[in-house]
C-alpha cells in the first residue's frame, strides 16, 4: 500500500472509533434515542473491507452499521444528525441508528434484522450480473447472525448463480450477551461458509492487513466473474452489546485486557510507522482533524432542525394510486 | 381479441414486459427450464404461467431458483434497490410465510426507513386460495395480510381481463406490489386483448350495477358474487352492484362509499377467514364514511374461523358460495 | 399485594408456572445464562423478564437458544406436541416475520389439519409496540396479523395486574397463545397479588364506565384511552365506556356490543396502522351485530398508513395519543 | 437381521410400493383430490431408518409422506380413507395427502411446507432431552428441501442442544421440475450438514441395508445422548413430482433405466434371497397378502362415510375462550 493509501485508511480507522466514543457520550446523555449498538474494536474488519470499494460497489450492514456506512463514505455528519433524529439527518430522522442508508454510496443500508442483508445484498449482485455491471456487493452479518436460516440460504443462491457476493462474517465472540460457543454447534464458521460451496477464509480481524489483503482476494475473484467467497474476521466488541447494557456478564478487567491486546488501531500504528513510511505526527495530525470534525457533527446535530408531523408522511410511497 | 385464459393472459403480461423493458427479470422456483445434452428443457412454471419466457431470454433473466424463498425475495429487492425490475414467482402466497420478514420487513420498509433514498419496485407473483383441495398451508389467501403492511401494494385479479392489465401495471409501478392469481381461476376464460394495456391501481370495477344492495367481493368471491346478483335480479329482481376492489391495496374508496350512499346496504364476501381481514376493512370504512346513508347492519360472508380442510366435502362447505351471498344480501333487506 | 411493574409481574408468573408444572420450559436468546468458570452467570433476558429463573432451573428449563427464529418457534412446538408446556420468547414481536411460517403454517394450523389428534399448547412471548424509538424493524404490533389466523390465541396485556393474570392462563391453556408484551409498559406499575391467578381468556376489562360513548382500545392505546376518557369527563361531563378486551382472540364480543347498545357510539383504538386491523374488525362487528343501536358513524384512532418512523418527534406524531382520542369521541357525539 | 426382521422389512417395502401404485390408479380415476406426491423409488430410505424405531420414536414427514408413514406403521387403509377424504381417514378427512398424521405411532405428521419439519422434530427431540424420555425424532427433508434456511438452523440447535435427532436427506435429484445440480451449490449434501457440527453420511437410498446400517449406527448415538446426525441417501423418484406433471425434463426411457437399474425392491430380494435365509415363496405370500390389503383398503375407502358441513368446525382449539 501506498503512504496515501496507509494514511487514507488511518483516517477511517480513526473516524470510526471517534464517531462511536462520541456517540456513546452524547447516548450518555440522552441526546441520541432508541437500541445502539457501537462498533468500536472492529472498524479494521468495515475498513479493511471497504477501502477495496467504490461508491459504485454496494455493502448491506447490520444493527451495529455506523462503521460500515463511514467505512463506505457516508458523511460523518449527515450520520451524526440521523443518530440525533433531525430532518437533516442521512435518512430524515426516519431511519435513526439502526436504518441508516446512502444510496449515493453504494450504502444500501444498516439492517436491524439479523442476518437479513444477506439475501439483499445477493440482489445487489444479481443486478451487476444480469446487467454486466462490474459492481460487487459486500454484506456484513456477525457471529451470532450466522445461526440465521437464509444466510445459507443466500450463501447457496450465490455460489448457484456464481454472484458477484462476499459475505464478511464479523465474529465478536458474542451475540448479545450469549458467547458464540454456546450458539454455535461448529465454532469454525468460515467450515460452515465454505461447505455451501465457496471459498472461506478465516482473518484476524484486528489486524487491517490480514482483513485488507483477504478482501482484495475475495473482491478480485467476485470481479472476475468467478464467484461469491466468504470472510470470517475475529474482533472484539470494547462495549456493551447495546447502549445501556451493563454487562454483567463479563468483567470490566476482562474488557479491559480486550482493549489492551486486541486493538487495531495501536496495532495499525505500529505496523506503518515502524516501516517509517508514516510518522506519529502525520497521525496527530489526522487525529487531531478527526477530533475536530466530530465537535463540528456534534455541534451541527444538535442545532439542526427536527423533523415535523408533516415528515410522517412522506415517504412510504413513490406514487399511491 | 381473443378468449384466453388467466394462465394465458399473465403470461402474455409477462411476454409484453419482457419485451419492452430489458430491466425486467424472474425469478422462483421452476420458473425457467436448463439445459440439458446442450438442448434446452423448458418448465415455464408449476402452473405454466411463464411460458416461452425462458426459451425467448435464457437464464439471464428467468432465473430457476433453489427453493430458498428468503433468498428469493432477498434477491428481488436487492436487484430492484439497484435499478432492476425484478418480478418473483412464491409459488404459493402461504409459503410468503417462510419470507415474511424479507417482505414486510425489508421491502415494505425500505422507502420510508431511508427517507425515500430509494425505490424497491419488486413484483411478487404468488397463487392465493382454495378450490384445489389443496389443504391447510397451500390454500389461503394472505391477500389481507399483506394489505394490512403500508408500503406494499396488493393486487387480487377476478379475470384474465384484469389479470393481464393489472400484471402490466405491476410491473412498471415504481412501488412494491404483491400480486395474487387465484388458482382456481387459470383455466377461466374471457376477452382478453392481445396487446399490452394497463389498469390503473386504486380503481375499481363494478361488473353489475343495481340499486339495492352493494355487494364488495374479493378474488374468486366476486364470480360468486356476480353469480349471486344475477340470480337476485333474475328470480326477485333485487339489483345489485358488484364491486370488485381489485387493488385492496390502495383501495378504491369512493367507488364503495358512492355505492353504498346510494343503495345504503353492503355485504362484503371474502373467502379468507373473518378475524381482520377485508370484509372488516370494508365494513369499518363503510361504518365510518358511509354511516349516515346506511339502512341496515353490514353483513360480511367469509370463510369460518377455522383453516381450511382439505376434503372436498369439507372445502366446498368452508368456501362460500352464491347461496351464502344471497342469503346475506336478503338479511340485508330485511 | 405489592406494587409491582408489569415486568416483574410476568416474571412472578413465569416463576409460578415454572414450580407448578414441571412440563414447562423456556426457550430463547439470552433468556437464561451460562457458565463461566464454574460459576453461574445469568442474563434473565433482554428485558429482564425471565430473570431467576436460570438461576432455580438451570439450562434443561431455561433454554438459550442460538440465534435462530425459525428453530426456536420448532423446537417449542415439537416439544409441545410431545406433551410439554413450552414458552418461546422472540425478542420483538416484528420478528416473528423470519419465523412467521412456523407460527401461522404449523403451530396454528397442527390441531385442525391431523383432525384433532394433538394439541399444541405452545406460548409465544414477545415484546410489541412504538414508543421506544426503535424504528421501523422494532416497533410494531403484529397482533392484529395473529388474530385473523385461525388456531392461534392473541393476549395483549395493558397493565402489570392483567399481564400476570393472562400469562398464567396462557402457559396453563392448551391452545397457541401468542403474547404481546408493549415494551413501553415493561415498568408501568400497578398492584400486583403476589399469589398466582389467572384471568380468563375472552372476558374483557373495563376500566372505566360511563353511557355516552364506547371505546374499545388494545394494549397501551388503553392507557390513552383511560387519560382521554378522565379528561372527557373532568373537563366537559362526557362519560365513556373504556372497554379493554385484553384477548384480541378470543374476543368478548358481548361486553362491547352490550356497551354499544347502552351508548350507540364507538371509538376504536390501536397504534398499529388501519388496514385490515383490530379497529376495523371491532367496527365491523358493531356495524353488523349493533347496528340498530348505533347513532354514529364508527371512528377509528390508529397510526397512519404508514411504517413507524425513528426520530422522537416522529415517532410522537405517529402513535396515537389522548388528544385524538378525545377528538374521535367529540366528532362521534357531534 | 434373523429372517423375520427380513421378512417384515420386505412386507413393508413392498407395501409402501403397492399404495403407491394404487393411489396413482385411483389418483387418474379421480377419486383423490389435492395435489399428490408419490414415493416410488424411495422406499428403502424410509423403511432403512423406521424399521429402528418403535411407536415412542418421532418422525415428521415431507409433502411425499405416504412411504413415511407407512413406515412408521400406521394403517393404511386409513391412510387410504385419508386420501379418499373420508372422515374415517386418520385426519378425518382434514388433512388430505399431504398431512397424514398418527400420534399414537409417533408419526406427527406429513408437512407440505418444504423444510419446516426440521425445526419441529427438534422440539420432539428436545422434549425427550428435557424429560429424559429415551425416544429419538427423525425427520425427513428432500435434496430440494436442503436449501430452505430454516434447516441449518434446525440442525445447529440440535448440535448446541445435544438432542436424538437424525436428519434424513432424500436425495432424489429433483427439486419438482429442478434438477438438483442447478439447485446445489454444493452437491456434496452431507458435508454441507457436516459443516454444522455433526457426522454425515452419504449411502445409497436404494439399497436397504446400507440406510438401515448408517440410520443404526445414528439412532444408537442419539440414545446414548452423543447428540444428532445427519443421513443422506439418494434413490430415484419413479413418477413425476406429483400427479400429474407430465415429466417434460425427463424422456420415458429415462424413467424406464431407473426402474431397471435402481430399484431398491429387486436389489433386496436379489439379496436376501442369495442367502437362502428367505424364498420367493415366501415373499410371493406377502406380496400376495399386500396385494389384498391394497383391494380391500380401496374397497373401504370407497364406502367410507363423507365429512360434513359440522366438520368443518371441529378441532381447530380445544377450548376457545
Ligand atoms: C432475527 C433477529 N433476531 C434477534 C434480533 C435481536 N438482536 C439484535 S442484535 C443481536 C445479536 C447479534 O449478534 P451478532 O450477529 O453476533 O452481531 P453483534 O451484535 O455481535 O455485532 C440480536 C439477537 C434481531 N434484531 N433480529
Ligand atoms: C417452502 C416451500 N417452497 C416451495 C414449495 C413447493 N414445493 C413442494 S415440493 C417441492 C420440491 C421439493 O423438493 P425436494 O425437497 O427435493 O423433495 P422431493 O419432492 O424431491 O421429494 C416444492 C418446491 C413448498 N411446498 N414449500
Ligand atoms: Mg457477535
Ligand atoms: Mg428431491
Amino acid at each position: 500500500m501506498t503512504r496515501d493509501q496507509l494514511l487514507c485508511a488511518y483516517r477511517r480507522l480513526r473516524l470510526l472509533r471517534e464517531f462511536e466514543e462520541r456517540t456513546r457520550i452524547e447516548f450518555q446523555t440522552g441526546q441520541i434515542a432508541g437500541f445502539t449498538h457501537l462498533y468500536a474494536g472492529m472498524e479494521a474488519i468495515a475498513v479493511g473491507v471497504c477501502e477495496h470499494l467504490t461508491d459504485e460497489d454496494k455493502i448491506i450492514s447490520t444493527h451495529r452499521g455506523h462503521g460500515h456506512c463511514l467505512a463506505k463514505g457516508c458523511d460523518p455528519v449527515a450520520m451524526m444528525k440521523e443518530l440525533w433524529g433531525s430532518s437533516e439527518g442521512l435518512c430524515g430522522g426516519k431511519g435513526g441508528t439502526m436504518h441508516i442508508a446512502d444510496f449515493s454510496r453504494g450504502m444500501l443500508g444498516a439492517n436491524a434484522v439479523v442476518g437479513a442483508g444477506a439475501p439483499i445484498a445477493v440482489g445487489a449482485a444479481l443486478a451487476a450480473s444480469i446487467t454486466g455491471a462490474s459492481w460487487v456487493a459486500v454484506s456484513f452479518v456477525g457471529d451470532g447472525g450466522t445461526n440465521i436460516g437464509s444466510v445459507y440460504e443466500a450463501m447457496n443462491m450465490a455460489v448457484v448463480l456464481r454472484l458477484p457476493k462476499i459475505f464478511v462474517i464479523e465474529d465478536n465472540g458474542w451475540g448479545e450477551m450469549t458467547p458464540i460457543g454456546n450458539a454455535a454447534g461448529n465454532r469454525d464458521l468460515a467450515a460452515r461458509a465454505a461447505a455451501m460451496g465457496m471459498p472461506a477464509v478465516s482473518v484476524d480481524g484486528t489486524d487491517f492487513f490480514a482483513v485488507h489483503t483477504a478482501a482484495g482476494v475475495a473482491i478480485s475473484r467476485a470481479r472476475r466473474g468467478e464467484g461469491p467467497s466468504t470472510i470470517v474476521a475475529s474482533a472484539p466488541r470494547f462495549y456493551g452489546h447495546h447502549e445501556g447494557d451493563p454487562q454483567l456478564y463479563r468483567s470490566r478487567e476482562e474488557v479491559a485486557e480486550l482493549r489492551r491486546k486486541d486493538d487495531c488501531l495501536p496495532r495499525f500504528i505500529e505496523r506503518v510507522t515502524a516501516t517509517g513510511d508514516v510518522t506519529m505526527e502525520d497521525l496527530g495530525i489526522i487525529d487531531a482533524d478527526i477530533a475536530r470534525l466530530m465537535d463540528s457533527a456534534v455541534e451541527q446535530s444538535k442545532a439542526a432542525p427536527r423533523p415535523t408531523a408533516d415528515d410522517v408522511l412522506q415517504h412510504v410511497y413513490i406514487r399511491y394510486r | 381479441m381473443t378468449i384466453k385464459s388467466m394462465r394465458d393472459a399473465l403470461n402474455e403480461a409477462l411476454h409484453h414486459e419482457f419485451a419492452r423493458d430489458p430491466r425486467v427479470f424472474l425469478i422462483g422456483e421452476d420458473v425457467g427450464g436448463f439445459e440439458k445434452d446442450g438442448q434446452p428443457v423448458e418448465i415455464g412454471g408449476v402452473f405454466g404461467v411463464s411460458k416461452g419466457l425462458y426459451r425467448s431470454y435464457g437464464r439471464k433473466r428467468v432465473i430457476d431458483s433453489p427453493i430458498s424463498e428468503a433468498a428469493i425475495i432477498g434477491a428481488a429487492s436487492g436487484a430492484a434497490l439497484c435499478g432492476l425490475r425484478p418480478i418473483a414467482e412464491i409459488m404459493f402466497a402461504d409459503l410468503t410465510a417462510v419470507c415474511f420478514d424479507q417482505i414486510v420487513n425489508q421491502i415494505a420498509k425500505f422507502r420510508y426507513m431511508f427517507g425515500g433514498q430509494c425505490a424497491c419496485p419488486v413484483v411478487i407473483r404468488m397463487t392465493t386460495g382454495g378450490g384445489r383441495n389443496a389443504g391447510a398451508q397451500h390454500s389461503q389467501t394472505f391477500y389481507p395480510i399483506f394489505t394490512s403492511f403500508p408500503g406494499l401494494k396488493v393486487v387480487v385479479p377476478s379475470n384474465a381481463y384484469d389479470a393481464k392489465g393489472l400484471l402490466i401495471t405491476a410491473i412498471r409501478d415504481q412501488d412494491p406490489v404483491l400480486f395474487f392469481e387465484p388458482k382456481v381461476l387459470y383455466t377461466e376464460k374471457c376477452e382478453v386483448p392481445d396487446e399490452a394495456y394497463s389498469i390503473p391501481f386504486g380503481e375499481a370495477a363494478m361488473p353489475r350495477e343495481g340499486e339495492d344492495v352493494t355487494i364488495v367481493a374479493f378474488g374468486q368471491a366476486v364470480n360468486w358474487s356476480i353469480q349471486a346478483a344475477d340470480e337476485l335480479r333474475q328470480a326477485h329482481g333485487i339489483r345489485c352492484d358488484v364491486i370488485d376492489p381489485r387493488t385492496p391495496s390502495p383501495l378504491d374508496e369512493e367507488t364503495i362509499l358512492e355505492s353504498v350512499a346510494a343503495t345504503g346496504r353492503l355485504v362484503v364476501v371474502d373467502e379468507s377467514p373473518p378475524r381482520c381481514g377485508l370484509t372488516a376493512d370494508i365494513a369499518a370504512l363503510v361504518a365510518d364514511k358511509a354511516f349516515r346513508y346506511l339502512k341496515a347492519p353490514i353483513k360480511a360472508v367469509t370463510a369460518p374461523h377455522t383453516p381450511v380442510p382439505q376434503a372436498r366435502e369439507l372445502e366446498r362447505a368452508y368456501l362460500p358460495n352464491p347461496r351464502r351471498i344471497i342469503a346475506a344480501v336478503e338479511e340485508v333487506l330485511r
